[in-house]
């Protein structure tokens, strides 16, 4: 089966086939390498993945942004976000960070917002802070991730959002 | 002894010292908040109240004097271990459990209210020859008088606002020449923010290094120092590392320091568990800092490095006990560094990260020690600080230590939320932290340079792993593949805990 | 130093191993048998090798000398650590290491053969002066010569067969009287059981204790003895529980057993990690019992009692490094005790039982080390010997450490297999144990007993537990329950691993 | 709702509601005695339960014996093999140890048969060897659960057992 898969904005088509010849041995093309490995369950959300001798321990977890559909893949500590596309079954999910367009801030935990830095309508520049929400006895600035001008902001102050809650858009 | 000891705190340190309750054969009472039902020291005491039948915050729940005692009475509670944070340093709380008969495990309400005050405390510390940053004994009425004290305690110094805090109404001054607008801005700056220009001025001690001593005293007169602790590496004047001993530390260093500490707890008439935390500047000269009257989240380097059980001596101190040990039998050994792990995004500005944790890895094995207060499942409430868990490695000598501890955090997997093991792998690997070159602007220094980029790139590995990951998943979940016999290559039954009865006969 | 070390187990050893690895900056290669494919120590290691196509056999796996040495070969690594059991003391094994130059981690192939054999292991202690249970020097050939040297060794005494073993052909006299009846038994029982009627005679010890000593030599001549580990809690020869020091210890008797094991090395040209074991009477006269040539199961506790970490000195010792330390410098301190975790059932004649793990909730805090081969969702793998996980308590004083050892068996879960957790929770609570009144007989002694029937009995929660748990069971698994609104009183979303996603966001 | 629960040969009828009153409040009436408490639940085959201010970790797991229909309920280090039925859903479960009639034999785990120690026909104690089979380089004697004539030995010496095998039949 094929799918393709975006790490860090960049897609990555990975073709993949167990070996006829050798049971448990597993063939992936990826950009037209081959990979050659033996892949195996090691407890629940673990893999352990040995390729041409060496043993790696890859762990997946959701990610919060983008839930399922583009689990963190987790090696030697590393955290890649891999969201997946299967071509062949159309069963094509979109992209969650588009470039170019409007960019939305989302509240990346649940809190309440307790200072605003910028009003609808206002340019800001990329970085500059827009919003203070408090959580766990911190603030928290979060920042424009694009520069343009302020388009919404739903949630005034004192008032408690949720994590995933958008909280700004910056057009 | 007592037969019961209610803990009015949640977390690691709950969970720690209801631990040191089961060793001892006390009974252990936990109290918890609404979102803290399912938490790990209501798990493990013996017994457990809730504070509030809805509310969660801090006031109406660990903070609630009247309730945490109402709830200790009603258990028949003898003693209350506060912890740190929350009421431990309270002296009200601390007077309250006299009143109300119940032993509170810590030093006397008065101790804790001398090192409470920041001008008492001095006073009574410079009382006994403890030594301080040296700077004016009080307000400098003009630039005159500024240089007359600068000249004598030497330059560099620093300017502060004596009504301030916070970096406002501070001017660092390296020589003479830079004096007067220096005393000018302070003043000015003092004013417009505190409403009160007067400024002192004290000497500016350079990339200093935070090291405190661990003393212990006994109701009957007893005190002992256990070594010290380091704890330089700190992000925004909050410890992320701690280690004991102190690379910088002589045996000589170590004596007067724990002396000087020694000193500070009998000049308060202190007892039970404290710290003196001091700054060292370059030339090993300490200055009294404050008091700690409270068990420390980083006393874990101490037990190591002694080999002792500080939250059992809390106890039997607070049940009367005379130390078991005299100074002579302290006996140092090894190294000892501690990580404080926490629920917080270190690549997004340190932003607190509550949540569930799906699936959590702890490491084992040689020389690791974890005190958590979390489990596999556990939603770690916004409520509260973020601090999941404190992990700590033991070795013969630093670089066995800092190895050690290495490799657990690169064993240690939490998934779900955010955390800062990361900012470890980071520390941990530093040519300077590992050469020891550390001071309490470390951190910040290293966290301004721009990581290195990873050289163990294995982004195709995490894109195949991505789709085996997903072709498992649908083959749980019972979905047509595209390919056939490719789910069955990951079996079904290895996959699904639902189905992992299975395994138990395979 | 190495750069890539093989290591030829698997299990926990393995994995300690490999972590040692890690902390060394020393590329680790597993191997692996069938079977083994998902182990621990594979995931763990740099790199990973399977021994056989298909057999998990050991002939075929991990007791293959050829496919061993051809798998370090290949993937060059320059030593082989050997773990212990499987080809540890397997001196052909040192022996094709040193041909194929790689360094087997161990001593030489002539010191494991002269203490691999019993006769010349025996004549070389003997000439080194080290004290073996008295006996005849021979067979002895009448009831005369018998009854001679039972007079000279002293009473009780215990006729053995000089072909035998396993029981056959002894016979225990506690009087001259019982002598001649014995003798004629014993031999004709030798005869028949072994076609050879020679028996020869030894002071028999009264519940002896188990204690051994640990040394270490490197090889530029230099040998320490790092203190004793006592384990008399033995099952049918099995070690169950381990710990160090010994409660009888004097430090005169620990110098003077250390300095014999000492003699024993340098008699033997030892060199890197061994033991020597003793049998101790309750007069704490010791005698020699054999050395064992490789790494013991139950090494923790000398580290936790020495600070030090034996599998790293076993690599520097094997590559060349002198001893970074003399006996004057090793520091003994506290106490530690260890619980050997197998999958098996006490409650069924300790029967093996293999299958997954199907949850797992290891111990923490202070105190615990465990070093562990298995995690949760593996399948126990029934070709090998069932030991899933040593768990080792530390503490200042035997009491400490048997408090935190305990307190940690209780907060062990091992859900899916039969395990022996229960068996140390008897232990550790027994009356002669705790006062360390143990003998190589105790744990058969105490096995023998009735156990005492729980006091804590909660029957009636169970029963309402498991109501409970069937509630979110059959809501997770979307089923019609009988009573609506009882399945969302514990959310679906707690309960479903499949739905934590959810959770995350709440 | 009412469910049978069977502990140790024991019956015990437990009837389990929400209190109207005190959310996240349970009782329980179990052989006519009431228990009221909080459960929710803590990490995967885990409870925390609270009863009149006592605190217990309350683990699950599925019995090798019988699987999720008596799982083994464990409390403070103790295993309480639980077996459910509940009468209201007629989904009741047979009891999977029945007094008196013949009683098999089930082989704990897998491995091979190495040594017979009685023949079909012969009478045995209870508490008697009958077979030997051989796992994990250990021998283990499975012993007759009750006096009696071993019926069947439909395993061999040599044949390779799994777990839950019927090794032998006492009557």
């Amino acid at each position: 089966m094929t799918y393709e898969v975006i790490i860090g904005g960049k897609s990555h088509r990975v073709e993949l086939q167990r070996d006829p010849d050798h049971p448990g041995l597993w063939a992936a093309h990826i950009d037209g390498r081959e990979l050659r490995f033996t892949a195996v369950p090691a407890g629940s959300d673990v893999l352990s993945i040995v390729v041409d001798g060496r043993s790696f321990q890859v762990l997946r977890e959701a990610s919060a942004a983008a839930g399922d559909a583009a689990p963190n893949i987790v090696i030697n500590g590393r955290r890649y976000t891999a969201e997946l596309r299967d071509p062949r079954a159309l069963r094509s999910r979109r992209t969650v960070a588009e470039a170019g367009g409007p960019k939305k801030i989302l509240s990346p935990m649940p809190g309440k917002v307790i200072r605003l830095l910028a009003a609808e309508g206002d340019r800001v520049e990329a970085g500059a802070g827009v919003i203070v929400i408090e959580a766990m006895k911190m603030q928290n600035e979060l920042k424009a991730p694009k520069q343009g001008v302020v388009k919404k902001l739903p949630s005034g102050v004192g008032s408690a959002v949720n994590a995933g809650d958008v909280l700004a858009i910056i057009e | 002894m007592f037969n019961k000891i209610l803990i009015a705190n949640r977390g690691e340190i709950a969970v720690r010292v209801i631990r040191a309750c089961r060793e001892a054969g006390i009974s252990s009472v936990a109290i918890f908040s609404a979102v803290d039902r399912a938490a790990l020291h209501v798990l493990k005491a013996d017994e457990a109240y809730q504070l509030h039948p809805s509310s969660s915050a801090a006031a109406d729940t660990y903070l609630n004097i009247e309730r945490v005692l109402q709830i200790a009475h009603e258990c028949g509670a003898q003693a209350i271990h506060p912890g740190y944070g929350f009421l431990s340093e309270n002296a009200h709380f601390a007077a309250a459990c006299e009143k109300a008969g119940i032993k509170f495990i810590g030093p006397t309400a008065n101790a804790m209210e001398l090192m409470g005050s920041k001008t008492n405390a001095r006073k009574a510390m410079q009382k006994a020859g403890v030594p301080f940053v040296p700077g004016s004994p009080g307000g400098v009425p003009s630039v005159e008088a500024a240089r007359d004290v600068a000249k004598q305690i030497g330059y560099p110094v620093m300017l502060k606002a004596a009504a301030g805090g916070g970096g406002k109404g501070m001017r660092l001054v390296r020589a003479e020449s830079d004096l007067p607008s220096a005393f000018e801005g302070a003043r000015s700056e003092a004013l417009r923010a505190f409403g009160d220009d007067e400024v002192y001025l004290e000497r500016f001690i350079e990339r200093p290094r935070h090291i405190e001593i661990q003393v212990l005293a006994d109701e009957r007169g007893h005190c002992v120092y256990l070594g010290e602790r380091e704890c330089s590496v700190q992000r925004r004047h909050q410890k992320v590392i701690e280690e004991a001993p102190s690379a910088i530390m002589t045996p000589e260093l170590r004596r007067r320091m724990g002396e000087t500490a020694v000193r500070v707890a009998e000049a308060a008439r202190y007892t039970n568990a404290g710290t003196v935390e001091f700054l060292v500047d370059s030339e090993r000269n300490f200055y009294f800092l404050e008091m700690n009257t409270r068990l420390q989240v980083e006393h874990p380097v101490t037990e190591l490095t002694t080999g002792l059980d500080l939250v059992q001596l809390q106890i039997r101190i607070a049940a009367g006990e005379p130390l078991p040990f005299t100074q002579a039998d302290v006996q140092l050994r090894g190294h000892a560094v501690e990580c404080r792990i926490y629920a917080e995004d270190p690549e997004n500005n340190f932003m607190p990260s509550p949540g569930r944790i799906t699936r959590l890895i702890a490491p084992g094995g040689p020389g690791v020690r974890e005190d958590s207060g979390v489990y596999e499942g556990f939603a770690v409430p916004l409520e509260y600080d973020p601090m999941l868990s404190k992990l700590i490695g033991y070795g013969a000598t630093r670089q066995e230590a800092l190895e050690r501890i290495t490799r657990a955090i690169d064993e240690y997997f939490i998934g779900g939320i955010k955390h800062n093991l990361p900012l470890f792998r980071r520390i941990l690997r530093d040519r300077e932290f590992r050469a020891a070159n550390i001071d309490t602007g470390y951190l910040d220094r290293l966290l301004a340079e721009a990581p290195a980029t990873p050289s163990d790139d294995h982004e195709e590995l995490a894109a195949v792993a991505a789709v085996l990951f997903e072709v498992q998943r649908s083959a749980a979940a019972g979905q047509q593949t595209t390919a056939p016999g490719v789910a069955d290559a990951v079996p079904r039954s290895h996959w699904k805990r639902a189905a992992r009865e299975e395994g138990v006969r395979s």
